[in-house]
C-alpha cells in the first residue's frame, strides 16, 4: 500500500478538489470554445455537423493542453520536485500517477461533457457515441505526450507558450484520428480502424511518454 | 593509415579540422549548383504545355524537401548519440543543424507555394505532404526555441536532445496519419518505369541539385558548429590562445578563415 | 560508507570547487561552511544526485550512486533551501505525504505526533499557504522525527527558525548521530550539536 | 522621468525581450492552432473561410490566455507584488503598465500575424482588413479583462471558481463581436456596428479593469 | 513619528495581539521578537499597510496611514521574507529597477556600486535565477544603500547571510540609525547593532 505512486495520484487528486477551479476552468474553456463556433457563423444545421468533429476534438485538445502547461511548474517552484526525485521508486510510475491525475481532472470532464455539446452541433446518436469513445481512447494521449513538453520547459523563460510550441505539432495525429473517426461514423462509414489507430497512439504513448518524462524532469532540476 | 577518431571527438580537435573542411564543401557546393542549375535550366526538356516554365521550380523545390527531412533525421541521430554517450560534440552538431533543417523547410514551402499559385490557382490547400511539411517546420521551429530559451548549454543539449528524438519517434506517425487524412498532392514522379528518357535529365538536375544542397548543408553546419565551440569553451586555455594569437594578427597554423 | 572523490563543479563558466574528496563514516557530522555563493547548495545536491557533477564520483558503500540509485535514496533524507510544502494541503497533509513518498510507512496519527513533536499541534490542520515562515520550515523539517534514513543531507536547516526550535532540532541531529546515523549540513549561525565525530569543509571562492 | 509605471513597464519588456523566444513562441502557437482546424476537418475552402473568423478569433483569444493566467502570479510569488503595492505612486497606473507590455508582447504579434493565417484560410482582401481591425480593438479588451481575473486568482482558494464563472463569460461579447464583424464583412455586409460594439467593450474595460484589477490585489496581498 | 495605537490583528480565527500599542521616534530601533508564529511578520505588514488591522490604526506624522498612503509609503523602505527579484532580469538590473519603483532617483552606477558595497561586484550581471540563497538576499537588501526612506522595515534580513554580510548591514543599519532614521526589525539571531534608543517588543501566542 506504501506506494509512491499511489501518494502522488492522492496529493494530486486532494488538490484538484481543494482547488476545484482548475477543472471549472478547463471545462469552461471548452464550453466556451466550442459554442463559439456556432455564434460566429451563419448556423446552419448542415455547416454545423460538418465542422462539429473538428472543433470539439480541438476544442478538447486545448483544454488539456491549457492546464497541462503547469503540470509539473508548480512541483518545482516549491521543491516537491526534488523530493519526487529522491523518492526511493521508479519515477516513471510517480510520473504516470501524475498524468492519471491530469487526466481525470481535466481529461474526464470533456469526456463526459462532449456528447451535451455534440447536440448543439446536431449531430445524429452514433456520431455521439463514437465521440465520446474517441475522446476516451485519444485524450490520454494527450496528456502522456503534453506530460513530455510540460517536463522539458520546467524553470524555462516563458514556458507556457513554449510547451504549446512543442506538443501542438505531436497532437496532430491523435487529432486527425480522433476527428476521422467521428467524421466516418458521420458519413455512416465504420469508424473501427481510426479507433484503433487512436488506440495504438495512446499505448505508444503510454509506454515512451512516461520514460521521456522522467528522463526530461531529471535534466530540469539540474 | 590509422586515424584515431576519437581524437576527433573533442572539440579542441575537431575545430581546427572543421575549419580545414568547411572550404572543400563550400567548394563543392557552390560547383554542383552551377552544375545543376545549368542542367535544370538548359538540359531539362523544355516546359509541358500547363505550367509554362514555372515547373524548372521543381529542380530547388524537390532537393530542398528531400533535405528538409534527411537534415532532421541526421540532427536527432546526433542528438541521440550525444544524449547517450554524453559526447559535447555530438550535442554541438544537432544544434549546428537545426536552423539550415529549418531553412531548407521553409524553402520547400515557399518554392511549393510560389509553385501552386500557377498550377493549382492558389497559394496553399490543405494536403497531406504540405501540412507534414509545415509540421516539421513546427518541429525544427520548436527545438531551436527550446534550445534558445534554456541559458545552461549542458542543460539545453539534453533537453534538445532529448525533444528531437520524441520528434524522430513522431515523425513517421505524423507523416501516415496526414497522408490517410487527405491526399491531393502529385504522386511520386520518380518511379522507375515511366518515361525514362525525360526522367533521366531531369533526374540529373534534381540530383545534382540534392547533392549541391547536401554540400552546402555540411559547410554550414561545420562552420556553425565552429561558431558554437568557440562560445562555448570560451573561458578554456586553448580558445584563449586562439583568440589572442587572432588578434595578434599573426595568422594561425591551423587557418582560421571564419 | 558515503565517500566523495575527486568532484568538481562548473556552475555556468564559474568553477565552484575542484578535486574535492572526503568520507563520512557512521555517526559522524559534516559541517559545509562558506561565504554566500561558495558552492554549498550545490556541494549538497550533488551528493543526492540532483546535480549531475563535471568530474568525479559520489560512492555510497562503494557504488556509485548513479549506478544504485533506488537504494541510494532509500537511505537518504535530503531537505533543501525549499519546503516541498503544497499551499492547499493542510500542514499534516503536507507532512504525511512527503513522508510516504520518500518511502517511509507512516501513518496519520505518527505524522501527528511529529508535528507535536515540533511544536506544530495548534497548526496541523492550517493549509500551509497560512503558516508563517517558520512554521513552514518546521512542517519540513519535522520528517526528520519519521525517517529511517541513515545519511540526513541538510541545507540550512536553522534558517527561520526561533531559538527554541533550533534546540530541539540539534538535539534531535545529536539523536541520530549517537545511533550511528549520518549528517551532511550547511549552516550560518553557530549551533551546538553532540557528535563523537565532527569535520568542516569550508568552500571558498 | 521616474515613473514607477515607467519603470514597471520597462521591467516587463525587458523581461520578455530576455525571453526573446516569448514574442515568437506567440506567433508561433497562434499560427499552430489556426493549423489545427482544418486538419480536424474536411478542408474545403468553402467550409474554411466559414469557420475562419470563430477559429482565429478562439486562437487570439487563446494566445493570450495562457500567457494572461499568469499575468501577476510570479509578481506574486517573489514578492515584487508587496514592493508594487507599496511603490508611492498609484497603482491603478502600475497595473495598466503590466497589462500593456502584456498586450505588446501578446496581443500585438497577433494582430500583425493574422492576415496570413486568414490567407490559409482563403479569406478575401476586405475580410483580412477587418479581421486585423478587430483584432486590433478587440485584444486590449481580452488582455484588460483577463487581469481582473488573473489578479483575482492570486492565492486565495476557491475564489479561482468565481473566476472561471464570472471572466470567461466577460470575454464572450468580445469574441462575439470580433468573430461578427469578420463574418459579416466576409457576406458583404458592413462590420461597422459590430467594431463599434468592439470599440466599446475595449474602452469600457479600459476604464474599469484597472480599477478592479488593482483592488483585487490590494485584497490577495493580505 | 511612527505611532501604533490600540492595534488588534486576526488571522483566520486566530488572534495574534490586541491593543497593541508603541511609538517608534527618529534614531530608534525596535527589535520585534517572537517565537515562529507569533506574529512578527504580520505586525510588519500591518505597519506597512499591507494587511489591514482589525482594530486600532498605525500613525505616520499623526495622520492615519490609510489616508496619506502615498506620502507614507514614499517614506517606506520595506523588506520583507520575499526578495522581490526577477529570475530573467539581472542581478543589476533587479536592484535598479526595485530602487526606482519605490520612487528613488538611483542610476545604474549608483546602483552598481550598491552591489558592490555588498560584495556582489563580480555576480552584477547574472541573472537571478542563477544566483545562492544567501546571494539574493544581498541583492534585495542592497537597496538599503539607495533608499532615501526613514522608517526601514525589515522581516528577517539576516536570513540566510554570511557572518562578514551580516556584519556589514549591522553597520549600515546603525548608521541609518545616527542619521535620524527609524528601524523596525524582526530576527532569531542575535546581531548586535549600535543604537541610541533599543526598543524590543516580544510577542507570544
Ligand atoms: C507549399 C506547397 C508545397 C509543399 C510544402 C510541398 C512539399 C513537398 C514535399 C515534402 C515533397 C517531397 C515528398 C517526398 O519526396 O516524399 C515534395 C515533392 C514534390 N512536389 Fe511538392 N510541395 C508543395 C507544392 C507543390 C506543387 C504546387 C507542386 C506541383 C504542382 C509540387 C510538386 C512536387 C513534385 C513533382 C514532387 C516530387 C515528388 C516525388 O519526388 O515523389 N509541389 N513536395
Ligand atoms: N550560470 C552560472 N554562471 C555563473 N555562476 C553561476 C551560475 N549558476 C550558478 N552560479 C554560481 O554558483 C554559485 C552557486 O552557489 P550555491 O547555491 O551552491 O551557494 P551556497 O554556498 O549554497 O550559498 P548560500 O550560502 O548563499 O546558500 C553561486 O555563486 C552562483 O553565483
Ligand atoms: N487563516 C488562518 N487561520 C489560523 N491561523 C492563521 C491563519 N492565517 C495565519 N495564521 C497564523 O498567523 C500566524 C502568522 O504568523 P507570522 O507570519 O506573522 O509569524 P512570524 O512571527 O513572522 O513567524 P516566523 O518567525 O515564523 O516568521 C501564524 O501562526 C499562522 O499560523
Ligand atoms: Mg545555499
Ligand atoms: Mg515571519
Amino acid at each position: 500500500m506504501n506506494a509512491a505512486w499511489l501518494t502522488v495520484l492522492q496529493r494530486d487528486l486532494l488538490q484538484a478538489f481543494r482547488r476545484r477551479s482548475d477543472v471549472a476552468t478547463t471545462v469552461f474553456f471548452f464550453l466556451i470554445v466550442s459554442s463559439l463556433f456556432p455564434l460566429g457563423m451563419n448556423p446552419e444545421s448542415e455547416t454545423l455537423s460538418l465542422i462539429a468533429p473538428g472543433v470539439l476534438w480541438v476544442a478538447a485538445l486545448l483544454a488539456g493542453m491549457l492546464s497541462l502547461t503547469r503540470l509539473f511548474a508548480t512541483d518545482f517552484a516549491d521543491g516537491s520536485l526534488e523530493q519526487m526525485l529522491l523518492a526511493p521508486q521508479p519515477l516513471t510510475l510517480m510520473v504516470l500517477a501524475k498524468i492519471l491525475a491530469h487526466w481525470l481532472v481535466c481529461g474526464l470532464p470533456v469526456v463526459l461533457l462532449a456528447p451535451i455539446i455534440g447536440l448543439q452541433y446536431a449531430l445524429p446518436y452514433e456520431a455521439l457515441q463514437i465521440l465520446m469513445l474517441s475522446l476516451l481512447l485519444g485524450t490520454p494521449a494527450l496528456s502522456l505526450i503534453g506530460a513530455i513538453g510540460a517536463a522539458l520547459t520546467l524553470g524555462v523563460r516563458g514556458s507556457g507558450l513554449l510547451v504549446a510550441l512543442l506538443v501542438l505539432p505531436l497532437y496532430i495525429p491523435v487529432l486527425i484520428f480522433g476527428a476521422g473517426a467521428v467524421a466516418a461514423s458521420q458519413h455512416g462509414m465504420s469508424a473501427q480502424a481510426h479507433l484503433s489507430l487512436l488506440a495504438a497512439c495512446s499505448l505508444l504513448a503510454l509506454v515512451l511518454a512516461p520514460l521521456a518524462t522522467a528522463a526530461a524532469l531529471r535534466i530540469s532540476v539540474e | 593509415m590509422k586515424i584515431n577518431w576519437f581524437k576527433y571527438s573533442s572539440p579542441q580537435n575537431f575545430y581546427p579540422l572543421a575549419g580545414r573542411m568547411v572550404p572543400w564543401f563550400a567548394w563543392l557546393a557552390a560547383l554542383l549548383t552551377i552544375a545543376g542549375l545549368y542542367v535544370s535550366f538548359f538540359l531539362a526538356p523544355p516546359a509541358d504545355f500547363q505550367q509554362k516554365e514555372a515547373y524548372r521550380i521543381i529542380f530547388v523545390h524537390v532537393p530542398a524537401a528531400w533535405m528538409s527531412m534527411v537534415i532532421y533525421i541526421v540532427m536527432a541521430a546526433w542528438a541521440g548519440i550525444g544524449l547517450a554517450l554524453n559526447a559535447r560534440l555530438s550535442a554541438m552538431m544537432a544544434q549546428a543543424l537545426a536552423p539550415t533543417g529549418a531553412m531548407f523547410t521553409l524553402l520547400a514551402l515557399v518554392t511549393g507555394s510560389l509553385w501552386g499559385k500557377p498550377t493549382w490557382g492558389t497559394w496553399w490547400v490543405w494536403d497531406a505532404r504540405l501540412t507534414s511539411e509545415l509540421i516539421l517546420l513546427f518541429l525544427y521551429l520548436g527545438f531551436i526555441a527550446l534550445q534558445a530559451a534554456i541559458d545552461d548549454p549542458r542543460r539545453a543539449d539534453r533537453a534538445g536532445a532529448l525533444l528531437a528524438l520524441v520528434g524522430a519517434v513522431n515523425v513517421p506517425i505524423i507523416y501516415f496519419s496526414v497522408k490517410w487524412w487527405n491526399t491531393l498532392h502529385q504522386g511520386s514522379s520518380i518511379s522507375m518505369g515511366a518515361a525514362p528518357k525525360m526522367v533521366v535529365t531531369m533526374l540529373t538536375g534534381m540530383l545534382l541539385m540534392a547533392l549541391a544542397f547536401w554540400m552546402y548543408a555540411i559547410a554550414v553546419a561545420l562552420m556553425r558548429a565552429r561558431c558554437i565551440i568557440l562560445e562555448r569553451e570560451r573561458n578554456s586555455e586553448w580558445v584563449k590562445e586562439l583568440v589572442g594569437a587572432e588578434i595578434c594578427g599573426s595568422q594561425t597554423k591551423t587557418g582560421v578563415n571564419a | 560508507m558515503l565517500a566523495i572523490q575527486d568532484l568538481s563543479c562548473i556552475r555556468g563558466d564559474h568553477l565552484l570547487f575542484k578535486n574535492l574528496s572526503f568520507d563520512v563514516k557512521s555517526g559522524s557530522l559534516l559541517y559545509v561552511l562558506g561565504e554566500n555563493g561558495s558552492g554549498k547548495s550545490s556541494l549538497l545536491r550533488l551528493v543526492c544526485g540532483l546535480l549531475s557533477q563535471e568530474e568525479g564520483a559520489v560512492l555510497w558503500r562503494g557504488d556509485d550512486i548513479r549506478h544504485v540509485r533506488e537504494s541510494y535514496q532509500a537511505d537518504l533524507l535530503y531537505i533543501g533551501h525549499l519546503n516541498g510544502l503544497k499551499d492547499d494541503l493542510t500542514a499534516l497533509e503536507n507532512l504525511h505525504m512527503n513522508a510516504r513518498l520518500a518511502g517511509e510507512d507512516a501513518s496519520l496519527p505518527q505524522a501527528l505526533d511529529a508535528l507535536k513533536a515540533m511544536g506544530l499541534g495548534r497548526i496541523a490542520s492550517l493549509p500551509a499557504r497560512v503558516l508563517s515562515q517558520g512554521q513552514k520550515r518546521r512542517v519540513a523539517l519535522a520528517r526528520i522525527w519519521l525517517t529511517k534514513a541513515k545519511l540526513w543531507v541538510l541545507d540550512e536547516p536553522f534558517a527561520a527558525l526561533d531559538a527554541s526550535t533550533i534546540d530541539l532540532l540539534a538535539a534531535q541531529l545529536g539523536q541520530h548521530l549517537a545511533n550511528h546515523g549520518m549528517i551532511i549540513l550547511t549552516t550560518h549561525q553557530e549551533v551546538t550539536i553532540l557528535a563523537e565525530n565532527t569535520q568542516m569543509l569550508r568552500l571558498s571562492h
